[in-house]
């Protein structure tokens, strides 16, 4: 009976120190059993945002596989734990609804995407990247070795990581690719 | 204040229009919008600032017509029901029979109204959660509540003639929460930030009171024989001079934020409601007395009631809609030095 | 004030509180009902002067709250260039809970704008310089009123005049929710969804809120509403759940240029008044706080602010009054038209004639 | 970023973001920092607390400038007019760094008899050769105090490559920036006077070049007032001395000019006569975009370099190892180590198979010829002669100027590759792109093969960013890619591996390169993930024991190292992922060295030895930083010394020494072949030595300075897809800039996507003057178009006293126009395409496009659609006299098939 009182609110209004309902009496299961997702995270992962320059520190909230939630790191002496809008909205990058995770395929002159399987669009990339490599194949120009493909090209975007552009730099070369660029030109 | 940079409206800052093309809109807007009407010297040519434009205080998210039905049905249940109880104490059974049948009607359409407002009716009973002396609409739920289970109750056995001692006893229970029910409700808009509501809230109570006397009165008249029906006549008539007067006050004591009251919609809806109520009052008087009569006087003053409580509950949705009625006032207290309490700016 | 031991329930538990309605309240959780060891109250210090509009407070707001996306006029899922400014987020609502307001003003006159400020303790153990240790000069040249290059450059290309008088300014100001001393909000909800927490903020229980709206009307900031197709109403809890982690709120950890200062709500107000005094030094006349005096319409703010204009060029009310300050005369006229009405009513029938 | 290369060694800010907060005075130029790097922008604000000046000087008046104590607003494009101002004002006025230049700089230097300055000649350099509109750079250079070369081991061959470096197909493909990290090869070391009275030596040069940079003209150039000028002169110039610093910042508000290296040039003449490199609360300050667009240069995709800035071998020069490293070989400076690097590198790439024998495999690298960057890439597509593209995290269709071209450039491929997060136009435009409506392309025509490959986010995959002072920051991986997701690693390993696969047997020689490269990266998990912890080791590089080294100076030209980028070499030094360290701020000293890692060697602040005199000592004690330590032997300070440790300050290089060993104790730029800042750049950037103040190619304006209306050298790919406004053109009168805003990300594939983002700046807007709107009858909120040669736009209009017109002192009223250019169709926020208004002129050192000015007209209204919309923009071509710009079908001109070719202005 008592808890079942207590669990009322005018009671507690009635019995306990707040009188008028404002406070501590109006409090309900919800607000008492309130935990903060970071509180609740199996790990915090270090990163880096990855907008702009400034390198901003981020601490990454996994739960059960799942970004929960990115927020600044504070340990960083650049950005000192705080983000810009872009970062703050960066674990939408992640989760946002119009996100594409499955490979798609428009084969020439279609109209529409196709749906494709990883392992079959790497083996028909490879195809076509030894086809346009032997097309554009020179092995002199101008009448100096040269020794490359004119056939393939690549443009990356400045947020591939070091490693990634280290491969790529290096798989291109060996290809004999030349025309490889990236956001930093512009 | 700093000078020149900070008084409002000093002319070189126009943050209350877009960017620096719209000039008209910046005059239109600084002119405060709408005509003025009637006698009352309206503050028409105010000058202020604001964001864009843009409203400070939100606008209630109360729907209509459900909120003004809901003060109108109040109002009138509760006056019915104060009717019916001194009615029945002076053995008048078609008076008490009416007003016992309005009240309960009415505490029980109120009780729809009011839960067909909430954004979740399915927690209406969250109200009786807590017991809040600040929140009208706490009181007021335990104002409802025991006057809608009495009134209804009381209704009801009425209508089967069953146990006419609870009768009298719950009759009474919803007199005593009548009055309460039909004037709470002015504390229920006063007690906000809505500028024309807030202004008046001294004022509100007594407008309501008498409109419910005025509807309660007038809804008994119209099924009331005439011969019995003296007493709702009185009350009808003197709750329509109460809200008049009272009315009169609401709409010129308060300077800009009376104006909501006589433009617009809300000033044709208040307008209405006082020809209706005063006609209704005065044919009450002249006519009251023969059925016709009676029937058309107490339509017309449940109507002006109704009238009111649309009007009234509009324009203060029209006072939200435009920073103006915020701005100015506040200004004028701060610059009148006649706050009780310290300005909310350091400088 | 005596505190009382919860062992003693009943009336005699009631703590007598002065100014529960209106006027300052040294401490607003005990009044509602918390015991003395309860956490400092906390607040916001937005200091306009530092603000550079960036957005990062709404955007993690939005983030940690997750809200839904709306435009400039809180409609949900909807986009639109609002044509003022930079602001395309409008005002706050149920679903924009911080909201940056952008002021563009150009005037005739000397407008200096503020040198930024230090706000936050972390350079004390943080970022020393070569550069800093008594460093008199600089912080005379700080204390120099400084010339917007307007003032210098600007001229009217229609009639070639050197225009030295004209100057552009560009406010902008992070609003939230006041978490004021007396809430309106929170007097006037009957469900008791909206309460005081220990922190002394002001919080909408989810659970609890049936949608009344009464909380909409009541606010003199027009900071709480409803999200219409949810029913219920929402504003910001100065992220209640972060609080329980030892976290700053999501708005005041992004802020780049920690305009957005999060902390003991007297802590605050003292750097606050600092901070007013050094601006006032450097020759900013128009800065102000906002919301910091205890002795104002609402009991002070726990959201509080430094403005460099009037409180309505940023949407803001120039004199706030918690409207329940005048709920006693509102209960006594309502009191006495119901009497009245009684009277009326004994009177009508007495007076009339029995049949 | 040839600007500071050729100026300081190398080609990265100088100091660090933490270190504004030191500066007294900060002129923020040529960026928008409040808005594009709000974080990093605190320490401004540290600064501004502690009593600095900030400055912002932009055309338009941003958050940045909202926050600054000064805004300058300047003319669009006239920043070089501006700084030239300073310098001449500086000169002028005997306001230099006296000791700091004369110890520092190479002001004493003679320079060629053969030189003339731009002065002499109207605007052009000795060596203009108008046919190729390049220049011969031979007499720019310093008279030789030996015979050139001679501090070569192999002088004949160092001889031959100075000459043919003049050749205009090495020219075009980009040797400048190759001076990223080492400042571009001299010939020898320059015969000096210490007096700086000789009237050939860079000081008396620079007084002349610059004397005509007066505050009057800058007014009429720039558009700003004396006084203003002034106070900005004041304020810099009170704040540049011994215990004063002050700091520049600028990003690509000066980079994407067509004269933007020498944009940067001019800041770096001027901050090295203040004396403010090397110093705490000074330097340049350049402000990368995008998170890692430093390690994009460092460890570059780009055509012409290899990692380490490393020139790509170029086929007329470097046919063997030995000819590739011969300018560098034996030279004074760090740059005198290349073939450690180069070997380092291919030892890395080939392993085993790269021995001294087969010259380390150097022929396996395909060499260059000619300028293969991405606009001329996209040229080559229109014309069909190339078959497949990689679009990795880039939206060129977008974010590219010139959308239009670079859709048409996509439409004849064969096949596409797009990796990305989301649907992006790059990917869509066969289908959805503009193009289709005015039915210049549709999907029955446009046979290009697209592959979607959808990719990782930052936090499914671990890996280093390099960020804008140089710090290596590794990131962890926090959960896994869903479903077909994969990082970028991923994708190259395994495409690497399936190549592999089926080239295995293959006896063709061009198929070794690939077959002998090193590639057995230890795999992870489910998706068989490569390990970027394996791949970042290789990049730091391993000793001959198999051990990580700890520097460069490691490396051994034998082939006994390894390493994928040398000034890598560090990151992993005592086998520590030093890019993972993650020592609290609030736990270390204001340098915070604990903290990732920097290149070089974890260097925070570049070229730090300048932070000290001649002798060693602080130059006060109020800016002290590196300093000598008598007792020690050693310099030591805040932060790790730019120089060698235990170098003495009085140290003279012996005769014939070599590398870093034929360097002074008092030559601080470490990488410049001299050892000194350049004030006057004998080589290194192609446009002059000196800079030159040059309208922009669509300027609305004549040159107040020169006849030389533009830049002579800057580069134009021509073709009906690439119309140029005519300059001066009253039928595209007003001048249009590009920028980003703080709630958008470039070409918005990262933010136009995400709801939060998106509602913050929902739509495409453009923002104007109100003269400039009363003018042409725009309204706020409403909608206009702007049209060019190129096409036509619509957008919001937000109309703004922030963007101001500028009268000239002639009474031309220059309007401007402000527009974001995040937008296109897709995603939640939507517009039209600010990149398909603008066309594509190149500065000549990076072919980095002009996209900060370009000039169009602006009416009231939508714009027409469909092939109206054509009909519109041709008529606005005939009545401006441009060239027709239709097309044929997927952009192909079956008329002027061979457009295209040329490379030099219109």
């Amino acid at each position: 009976m008592k808890t079942w009182l207590d669990s009322w609110p005018v009671y507690r209004q009635l019995t306990g120190s707040d009188p008028l309902g404002r406070g501590k009496a109006a409090r309900s299961k919800g607000t008492e059993s309130v935990v903060s997702r970071t509180a609740t995270a199996d790990r915090v992962v270090k990163s880096v945002c990855p907008y702009c320059a400034v390198g901003c520190g981020q601490k990454v909230y996994v739960q059960d596989e799942k970004i929960t939630q990115i927020e600044g790191d504070p340990d960083s002496p650049i950005s000192r734990g705080r983000l810009c809008p872009k970062g703050s909205a960066s674990k939408q990058l992640v989760t946002s609804p119009t996100r594409v995770t499955t490979v798609k395929y428009r084969r020439p002159f279609g109209t529409d995407w196709e749906d494709l399987d990883l392992d079959t669009a790497m083996e028909m990339i490879a195809d076509r990247v030894l086809e346009a490599r032997r097309k554009g194949w020179q092995e002199e120009d101008g009448g100096k070795r040269v020794n490359r493909t004119m056939g393939l090209a690549s443009l990356g975007g400045a947020t591939l990581d070091n490693e990634e552009n280290y491969l790529m730099k290096k798989l291109y070369s060996a290809l004999g690719a030349v025309q490889i660029e990236n956001q930093a030109r512009i | 204040m700093t000078g020149g940079i900070t008084s409002p409206g000093a002319g070189w800052r126009q943050a209350d229009r877009g960017p620096a093309t719209q000039h008209t809109t910046k005059k239109r807007r600084k002119r405060g919008g709408g005509r003025s009407r009637g006698e009352i010297a309206m503050v028409d040519d105010v000058e202020f600032t604001s964001y864009y434009g843009r409203q400070i205080v939100k606008t209630p998210v109360w729907k209509s017509p459900d909120v003004p039905l809901y003060l109108f049905l109040g109002g009138a249940a509760g006056s019915s029901s104060i009717l019916a109880a001194i009615a029945d104490l002076t053995d008048r059974p078609n008076l008490t029979r009416v007003g016992r049948y309005t009240a309960g009607a009415g505490s029980i359409l109120s009780v729809v109204a009011l839960v067909h407002d909430l954004g979740r009716p399915e927690r209406f009973l969250h109200m009786l959660r807590v017991l809040k002396p600040t929140s009208p609409l706490s009181v007021g739920t335990y104002i409802l509540s025991p006057f809608s289970a009495a009134a209804g109750a009381t209704a009801a056995v009425e209508l089967l003639g069953w146990f006419p001692r609870l009768k009298r006893f719950g009759g009474v229970v919803s007199a005593i929460f009548g009055g309460p029910l039909a004037t709470y409700t002015g504390v229920l808009l006063a007690n906000t930030a809505v500028p024309s509501w807030h202004a008046a809230h001294t004022q509100l109570p007594y407008v309501f009171g008498g409109s419910a006397m005025a509807a309660g009165g007038g809804i008994s008249m119209v099924f009331v024989p005439v011969d019995e029906g003296g007493p709702a006549r009185k009350m009808a008539v003197a709750g329509a001079a109460i809200e008049l007067a009272a009315m009169h006050k609401v709409e010129t004591d308060h300077g800009i934020v009376s104006e909501p009251f006589h433009e617009g919609r809300p000033g044709k809806l208040i307008q209405a409601a006082k020809t209706a109520t005063a006609v209704g009052a005065g044919l009450t008087v002249v006519a009251g007395r023969t059925r016709l009569g009676a029937i058309a006087s107490g339509t017309l003053l449940a109507a002006g009631s109704l009238l009111t409580r649309f009007g009234v509950f509009e324009a203060g949705i029209a006072s939200t809609k435009d920073p103006k009625y915020v701005v100015v006032p506040q200004r004028e207290r701060l610059e009148a030095g006649t706050n009780e309490h310290a300005s909310t700016v350091t400088r | 004030m005596t505190s009382v031991s919860s062992a003693s329930p009943g009336l005699s538990g009631i703590r007598d509180v002065k100014n529960r309605l209106f006027g300052p309240l040294p401490d607003v959780a005990e009044e509602a009902g918390y015991e003395p060891d309860h956490p400092k109250r906390v607040g916001f210090f937005t200091d306009t002067s530092v603000c550079i509009g960036c957005k990062a407070c709404e955007v993690a707001c939005k983030e940690w709250n997750t809200l839904p996306m709306d435009d400039s006029h809180g409609k949900r899922d909807a986009l639109g260039l609002s044509g003022m400014s930079y602001d395309n987020t409008g005002q706050l609502g149920a679903n924009s809970w911080r909201h940056v307001a952008f002021i563009e003003q150009s005037r005739a006159v000397d407008l200096p704008m503020p040198t930024f400020g230090r706000p936050g303790d972390d350079r004390h153990d943080h970022g020393p310089s070569p550069a800093t240790a008594g460093d008199d000069v600089s912080l005379a040249n700080a204390q120099q009123s400084v010339l917007n290059a307007e003032a210098l450059s600007e001229f009217d290309p229609q009639t070639g005049q050197t225009g030295a008088d004209k100057q552009i300014r560009w406010l902008m100001s992070s609003d939230v929710c006041k978490h004021c001393t007396h809430a309106g909000c929170l007097d006037v909800c009957p469900t008791g969804a909206l309460f005081r927490t220990e922190f002394g903020t002001v919080v909408v229980q989810g659970d609890i809120c049936n949608g009344c709206g009464y909380c909409v009307a009541a606010c003199p900031y027009g900071v709480i509403d409803q999200r219409k197709d949810d029913g219920r109403v929402f504003k910001c809890t100065m992220c209640y759940d972060r609080l329980t982690d030892g976290l700053m709120p999501a708005c005041a950890t992004a802020c780049p240029t920690q305009s957005i200062q999060f902390g003991d709500l007297d802590e605050l107000q003292e750097r606050a008044d600092a901070r007013l005094a050094t601006l006032k030094a450097q020759g900013v006349e128009t800065a102000r706080l906002y919301g910091r005096d205890e002795n104002d319409g609402v009991g002070g703010d726990g959201a509080f602010f430094l403005l460099l204009d009037e409180p309505e060029v940023y949407g803001l009310p120039p004199d706030p009054i918690v409207t329940t300050r005048d709920l006693p005369a509102m209960w006594k006229a309502a009191g006495k038209a119901a009497v009245m009405m009684v009277g009326v009513a004994v009177t009508a029938v007495l007076g009339s004639r029995r049949r | 970023m040839p600007g500071l290369g050729a100026s300081f060694g190398r080609g990265g800010a100088t100091n660090f973001l933490e270190d504004l907060a030191n500066s007294d005075c900060i002129v923020i130029e040529g960026s928008n920092m409040a808005e594009c790097h709000p974080v990093g922008f605190q320490w401004v604000g540290e600064a501004k607390a502690r009593g600095a000046k900030i400055i912002h000087i932009d055309p338009r008046f941003t958050r940045t400038s909202a926050i600054a104590d000064l805004h300058v607003p300047l003319r669009i494009g006239t920043d070089i007019a501006f700084l030239g101002g300073l310098i001449n004002y500086v000169l002028s006025n005997e306001l230099y760094f006296k000791e700091y230049v004369a110890a520092y700089t190479n002001a004493a230097a003679l320079v060629s008899e053969e030189y003339v300055d731009s002065e002499d000649l109207d605007g052009l350099f000795s060596g203009f050769d108008a046919e190729n509109r390049q220049y011969d750079e031979a007499s720019w250079q310093y008279e030789p105090e030996e015979p050139p070369n001679s501090g070569s081991d192999q002088p004949g061959e160092a001889a031959e490559q100075k000459r043919t470096d003049q050749h205009p197909d090495v020219k075009k493909s980009d040797r400048a920036q190759a001076a990223g990290s080492g400042g571009p090869p001299i010939a020898a070391k320059p015969k000096r006077d210490e007096t700086l009275q000789h009237p050939r030596s860079v000081f008396q040069i620079l007084k002349r070049h610059f004397a005509r940079y007066t505050p009057e003209m800058v007014s009429e150039v720039c558009g700003v007032e004396p006084e203003v000028f002034e106070q900005v002169a004041k304020w810099v110039t009170e704040n540049s001395k011994r215990d004063r610093t002050t700091a520049w910042v600028y990003s690509v508000g000066w980079t994407q000019h067509s004269v933007g290296a020498q944009y940067i040039r001019t800041c770096s003449i001027l901050q090295t006569l203040l004396g403010n490199i090397g110093r705490p609360g000074g330097g340049i300050m350049a402000l990368r975009g995008h998170a890692s667009i430093q390690g994009s240069t460092d460890v570059p995709t780009l055509f012409n370099l290899l990692p380490g800035y490393l020139p790509m071998p170029h086929a007329m020069q470097h046919t063997t190892l030995e000819e590739y490293v011969a300018d560098a070989e034996g030279k004074a400076g760090f740059w005198g180590n290349k073939k450690s690097y180069m070997v380092s590198l291919l030892k890395a790439w080939w392993g085993e198979k790269a021995t001294a024998e087969n010259d380390f495999c150097f022929d396996y690298l395909p060499k260059i010829n000619g300028d293969h960057s991405s606009y001329r890439t996209i040229a080559d597509m229109i014309k069909g002669k190339v078959s497949g593209y990689f679009l990795v995290g880039e939206n060129p269709t977008v974010g590219h100027p010139n959308s239009r071209m670079n859709r048409f450039g996509l439409a004849n491929l064969d096949w596409l590759v797009v990796r990305d997060l989301q649907m992006i136009e790059s990917a869509t435009f066969w289908k959805e792109g503009p193009e289709i409506e005015t039915g210049e392309m549709s999907p029955d025509t446009i046979g290009t093969e697209v592959f979607f490959m959808p990719a990782a986010t930052h936090v499914e995959k671990e890996g280093t960013f390099t960020q804008t002072q140089r710090v290596l920051q590794w990131r962890h991986k926090a959960v896994e890619p869903p479903n077909d997701a994969r990082s970028d690693l991923w994708f190259y390993f395994h495409l690497g591996r399936i190549l592999r696969e089926r080239l295995a047997g293959s006896t063709d020689p061009r198929d070794r390169p690939l077959l002998d490269l090193t590639w057995d990266y230890p795999v992870e998990g489910e998706t068989a993930d490569p390990s970027a912890d394996a791949v970042l080791r290789e990049i730091n590089g391993f000793g001959p024991d198999g051990a990580l080294l700890n520097s460069y100076m490691q490396m051994k030209e034998d082939g006994s190292t390894s390493g994928g980028c040398w000034i890598y070499c560090g990151v992993y030094a005592d086998g520590v992922n030093q890019a993972d360290r993650r020592k609290p701020g609030k736990e270390q000293g204001p340098v915070a060295s604990e903290w990732g890692w920097a290149w070089p060697l974890n260097r925070r602040m570049l070229y730090n030895r300048a932070s000290a005199d001649p002798d060693g000592k602080p130059w006060s004690e109020r800016k002290k930083y590196v300093y000598w330590d008598e007792e020690a032997g050693e310099w030591t300070g805040l932060d790790v010394p730019d120089f060698e440790k235990k170098k003495r300050p009085d140290y003279v290089p012996p005769e014939g020494a070599k590398a870093q060993d034929a360097l002074a104790g008092n030559d601080p730029f470490v990488m410049q072949g001299d050892g000194k800042a350049w004030l006057f750049a004998p080589a290194g950037v192609v446009d002059g030595p000196l800079p030159t103040h040059y309208e922009p190619a669509e300027s609305v304006v004549e040159n107040g300075l020169y006849k030389q209306q533009a830049n002579p050298t800057l580069e134009m790919i021509e073709g009906p897809w690439n119309r140029a406004n005519p300059a001066r053109s009253e039928v595209y009168p007003f001048q249009v800039t590009t920028y980003r805003l703080t709630e958008h990300h470039t070409a918005g594939g990262m933010s136009r996507t995400l709801p939060y983002l998106a509602e913050l700046q929902p739509e495409f807007f453009v923002e104007v003057s109100p003269e400039l709107a009363q003018l042409r009858g725009l309204s706020n909120g409403e909608y206009a178009t702007l049209v060019s040669a190129r096409t036509a736009v619509e957008a919001k209009v937000l109309v703004t006293e922030r963007v101001r017109p500028i009268k000239l002192r002639d009474g031309t009223v220059v309007h401007q126009i402000g527009m974001p250019y995040h937008w296109s169709y897709s995603g939640i926020s939507t517009g039209d395409a600010a990149n398909d208004l603008l066309g594509i002129v190149m500065d000549p050192n990076t072919h980095i496009q002009e996209s900060k000015v370009s000039s169009c007209d602006i009416l009231p209204g939508r714009r027409p659609r469909g092939s109206e919309l054509l009909e519109f923009v041709e008529g606005f071509r005939r009545r401006a006299g441009v060239q027709s710009g239709k097309v044929g079908t997927n952009g192909r001109d079956p008329v002027a098939a061979e457009a295209g070719e040329g490379s030099t202005i219109s």
